[in-house]
């Protein structure tokens, strides 16, 4: 059976990272994609690691006094590494984008973001503003880059 | 061998699709914690302990503090009725 | 060298909080000064007789460490950016954040150092890092303005750039799977090996990731909705500059690893939809942000059925398109950012703003092609690379490339006569200055290109040749060990 | 319609995952680049873990890339929640989560300084090492005991790890190599802990640089927390 370990791994990495896609791309609600963002960095990991797997080979640290073995590819290890703490990154950044929707919009679901958003492009823009709920200045073109009403920090 | 990654794999899988199935955001949460952690148990398998010293201490840990503290300021930990307290986040 | 390219404006960016508090005037000069150096580390590199060549960094040979590619192409695009990123330095916005405008400065930093290294580099994986350090830095430029909006619009563009970046990643995988290195030099050699079904996966991967900047046609949802929330100088460094360098790792790619025909086809058809759906939304447009966004997007789409045109010609001429675009965008958005957004407020700003209306109608003459304006050269290069390569994809080409020219003389001079029409009702704030400023340098750029064709011509010749030949890179990069080539070692 | 665009795709992305399980070979990788990696760890960079001679030697510049990333991270992250004064958040905490936090402190900091430095022999690093000392200097505040670290502090200490890490790049361009080539790597013998040259100081920058754009990144997620939910 060990034969299959490989395949099987690589379907467990396929899975994490379809999973995540669907999460991300059908999800409506902004926290979980974030989280579907998660899986599916895990999933890509996983596959960059098991692009490096060798049998019958030992981690890639020499260890003194032991004679010298096959060793299973460094390099996607350290791309791996690299990866995961790139990853942390992108969600922090995304859950703080996160916190500020829901204090601005009062919502977390991505439809309702979505359409409040796009009225309020369309008003700073000064185009057709079909509505500006709670931004009475929004329907006048904007004299300048810096006039935006700030938001309350 | 083979036995136990299929179980890791078929957990992993599960709680993958628990992340996004569950009503309860902390839930879903410890579900993707759950990911991280069985992925690390797999990376050691594989023979990469600095790998999975990473994805233990960041994709268990440090992602899941940094989940929690959102939660907490989105106001949606106490969906389930309970409020989690601060010590829980260690 | 070149490597101050990249760590020039890392080290500035990384000092630019301490030193601001340090001292007011250090935190205002350390960014420009680390910009300026690079453009001198850039014209000293800029020496005929020694391009390409290329830079071993960590002192390993390639395909273990990574390696740096200089040729004519790189150092152009390694000058764009820190020439635009100068010229489009964040500014302060009169709101009195200090912190923020630091931050913002920084970001700025971090991108351009983040776009010199995916203009050298030669190393996939290395180039999908310098690609999330320049997405992750036009996130935060994105909610620069700190609207409700703007972080809606940057949370939207960082789950669209997120996917794409983890497929990428999936795509490298596949790739390091088959061939077992990352050194695009090695993988040229390889590239038989990724001729089959998995490579094209890898390929389709990678075009998704890297798609994402690019603005290519599925993936570009959030370029209306970013422009139209940024400041004008990010939405002009966003559009002229990040988007070009996405094109170029892309094609790099296809040079090196991917030469297969049926792939430049399906880029030559992607390049299609983005250019008449762009430019249709474009015509369809009510405020001028938008209008330029929508454009970006069919203009970026010109630039794939250029760079789609097989052999040195489709190389020339999609240089050509790309640096005109990414001169021109800044500009415009520069503009737009003088007068606001609404169509219906422009009614006679030109009479108001002479200069600022002379560089509009400039601009908007140079992207619909009038000769000699160098977009006539860009459409007229594509255009003849179309019908020489025939066959029905070149013709629908051709037919959708003159669509898109009616549709951009349609929208753009029925805002040009807006601008220079009697305005009667209210009257738009009056510009500010520096943004014409600015955007008259763009626009001499423009004239220069003119009165100067002859000899960019030559050297537009020369850098698509170099940049065209794979052989000539693998050359430059280093012998190969010859087992490396034939067979795994185990 | 976008919805059926996107369960299309989706299809046709999971085809493809799941067709390349029946072609990809797995357990014999080519080793193109990694046998030469691991031919020269050793001697090319001092260090006896060829995955922290690839992450500091082999391909340090990434590592340079990753550190730009978290801190474009933190400044992106700090640019969208502002700067709040932290705000009285919690319950004031018990006293043994007092004394357990004043226990733990001192260790996870030696843990966290002992896994950056011995990067080079064993496995873990500056990342790793980095995480546990972000999360020490957090501690305080998620026991509720303190306010956690000094902002200004944070910014020094973050933008000196990276200058470092750059500088020691740059000081093998200047004494004639490459930049981020590796220094003085044929001092001190494999397997001890002043070996590997310049690595060791490339780690404690890379650790430092982690843990302070990470307690940064923490700091102002609690503080948002604290605020005004």
């Amino acid at each position: 059976m060990d034969a299959y370990i490989g395949p099987l791994l690589f379907l467990g990495a396929a899975g994490l990272l379809a999973i995540g896609v669907v999460g991300m791309l059908l999800s409506n609600h902004l926290f979980r994609m974030v989280l579907a963002l998660v899986i599916a960095e895990a999933g890509v990991n996983l596959m960059l690691v098991l692009a490096g797997y060798r049998w019958d080979a030992v981690a890639p640290i020499l260890q003194p006094g032991v004679a010298a073995q096959p060793m299973v590819d460094p390099i996607p290890q350290a791309l791996v590494l690299t990866a995961i703490v790139i990853g942390v990154g992108v969600q922090a950044l995304a859950l703080t984008l996160v916190i500020r929707i829901r204090e601005a919009y009062g919502t977390l679901d991505m439809a309702e973001v979505r359409a409040r958003m796009e009225v309020d492009v369309a008003a700073a823009g000064g185009g057709e503003a079909t509505g500006s709920r709670e931004r009475p200045a929004g329907g006048r073109p904007l004299p300048g880059p810096g006039a935006l009403p700030e938001p309350p920090r | 061998m083979f036995w136990l990654l299929l179980g890791i794999v078929i957990l992993m899988l599960t709680s993958a699709v628990l992340v996004l199935v569950l009503d309860n955001l902390l839930a879903a949460l410890a579900a993707s914690s759950v990911v991280s952690l069985a992925l690390a148990l797999v990376f050691v398998i594989l023979r990469a302990p600095d790998v999975a010293m990473t994805e233990a201490a960041v994709g268990a840990g440090l992602s899941a503090l940094i989940l929690v503290l959102a939660l907490r300021r989105l106001g949606l930990v106490g969906v389930g009725g309970r409020r989690v307290g601060e010590g829980d986040d260690a | 060298m070149m490597a101050y390219a990249v760590a020039l404006p890392l080290v500035a960016a990384f000092l630019l909080p301490v030193l601001h508090n340090a001292s007011r005037w250090l935190g205002i000069l350390v960014g420009p000064a680390a910009l300026v150096a690079v453009l001198l580390v850039v014209f000293q590199s800029w020496q005929p007789a020694v391009l390409p060549f290329a830079m071993d960094l960590g002192g390993f040979a390639p395909p273990w460490g990574i390696t740096f590619y200089v040729d004519a192409l790189a150092l152009l695009f390694c000058g764009a950016v820190a020439l635009m990123t100068l010229l489009l330095w964040p500014r302060d916005e009169g709101d009195g954040d200090a912190d923020a405008l630091v931050r913002r400065r920084s970001l700025t930093l971090l991108l351009a150092a983040a776009a010199a290294g995916l203009a050298l580099s030669g190393d996939l994986f290395n180039i999908y890092v310098f690609y999330e350090l320049a997405a992750v830095a036009s996130y935060g430029l994105a909610a620069e303005r700190g609207t409700p909006a703007a972080y809606a619009a940057a949370f939207r563009y960082l789950m669209l750039s997120a996917l794409g970046s983890v497929i990428a990643l999936a795509g490298i995988a596949i790739i390091y799977f088959e061939t077992g290195t990352l050194n695009l030099a090695h993988l040229s050699l390889l590239a038989g090996e990724l001729q089959g079904p998995t490579g094209m996966a890898a390929f389709l991967c990678l075009l998704v990731g890297f798609g994402v900047k690019a603005e290519l046609f599925p993936v570009n949802a959030w370029v209306p909705e970013v422009y139209g929330v940024t400041t004008r100088r990010t939405a002009g460094l966003l559009a002229g500059l990040v988007s070009k360098l996405a094109v170029l790792v892309l094609v790099r790619l296809l040079v090196l690893v991917f030469p297969q025909e049926g792939l430049r086809d399906a880029l030559l058809l992607l390049g299609v939809l983005g250019l008449i759906g762009g430019e249709l939304a474009a015509w369809k447009a009510r405020d001028m942000t938008r209008m330029l966004a929508f454009s970006s997007i069919g203009q970026l789409g010109l630039v794939f059925v250029a760079f789609s045109l097989p052999g040195t010609a489709g190389l020339v001429a999609g240089i050509v398109v790309a640096v005109h675009h990414m001169v021109l965008k800044p500009g415009l958005f520069l503009l737009a950012g003088q007068w606001g957004g609404g169509l219906r407020g422009l009614a006679g700003a030109a009479r108001r703003a002479p200069l600022a209306g002379l560089l509009f109608v400039l601009f908007a003459l140079s992207l619909v092609g009038l000769p000699p304006l160098p977009g006539f050269w860009a459409k007229f290069l594509v255009l003849t690379g179309l019908a020489g390569q025939g066959g029905g994809l070149g013709w629908l080409a051709m037919v959708a490339i003159l669509v898109a020219t009616v549709l951009e003389v349609s929208y753009l001079f029925r805002l040009a006569g807006r601008l220079y029409s009697r305005g009667d009702d209210e009257v738009p704030a009056a510009a500010t200055g520096g943004g014409t400023v600015t955007a008259g340098v763009f626009g001499a750029l423009v004239v220069a290109a003119v009165v100067f064709a002859p000899a960019l011509w030559d050297e537009v010749q020369d850098m698509g040749a170099g940049a065209g030949d794979a052989a000539l890179y693998v050359r430059t990069v280093g012998p190969m060990v010859p087992t490396m080539i034939s067979g795994g070692a185990p | 319609m976008p919805r059926f665009a996107t369960v299309l795709f989706l299809a046709g992305f999971a085809f493809l995952l799941f067709s390349l399980t029946l072609t990809l070979g797995f357990g014999e990788p080519p080793m193109r680049a990694g046998q030469g990696v691991l031919d020269q760890a050793v001697a090319g960079t001092g260090a006896a873990n060829a995955v922290s001679a690839v992450l500091l030697g082999f391909r340090g510049l990434d590592t340079l890339g990753e550190l730009s990333i978290l801190f474009a991270a933190a400044t992106a992250g700090g640019l969208v929640l502002g700067h709040r004064r932290p705000g009285g958040d919690g319950p004031p905490a018990g006293a043994i989560l007092q004394a357990g936090t004043r226990l733990l402190f001192p260790l996870m900091l030696v843990v966290g300084f002992y896994i950056v430095l011995h990067g080079h022999l064993t496995p873990g690093g500056g990342f790793q090492g980095g995480v546990i000392l972000a999360a020490a200097f957090f501690l305080p505040v998620l026991a509720g005991t303190g306010a956690g670290p000094d902002h200004a502090l944070l910014r020094v200490v973050e933008g000196l790890a990276g200058t470092v890490f750059i500088l020691i790049g740059l000081a093998a361009l200047w004494t004639g190599g490459v930049f981020l080539e590796p220094l003085l790597v044929d001092r001190g013998a494999l397997h001890e802990l002043f070996s590997a040259g310049t690595l060791p100081l490339l780690y404690l920058a890379v650790g430092l640089k982690v843990g302070a754009e990470l307690a940064g990144l923490l700091a102002h997620m609690a503080r948002a927390g604290g605020g005004e939910a």
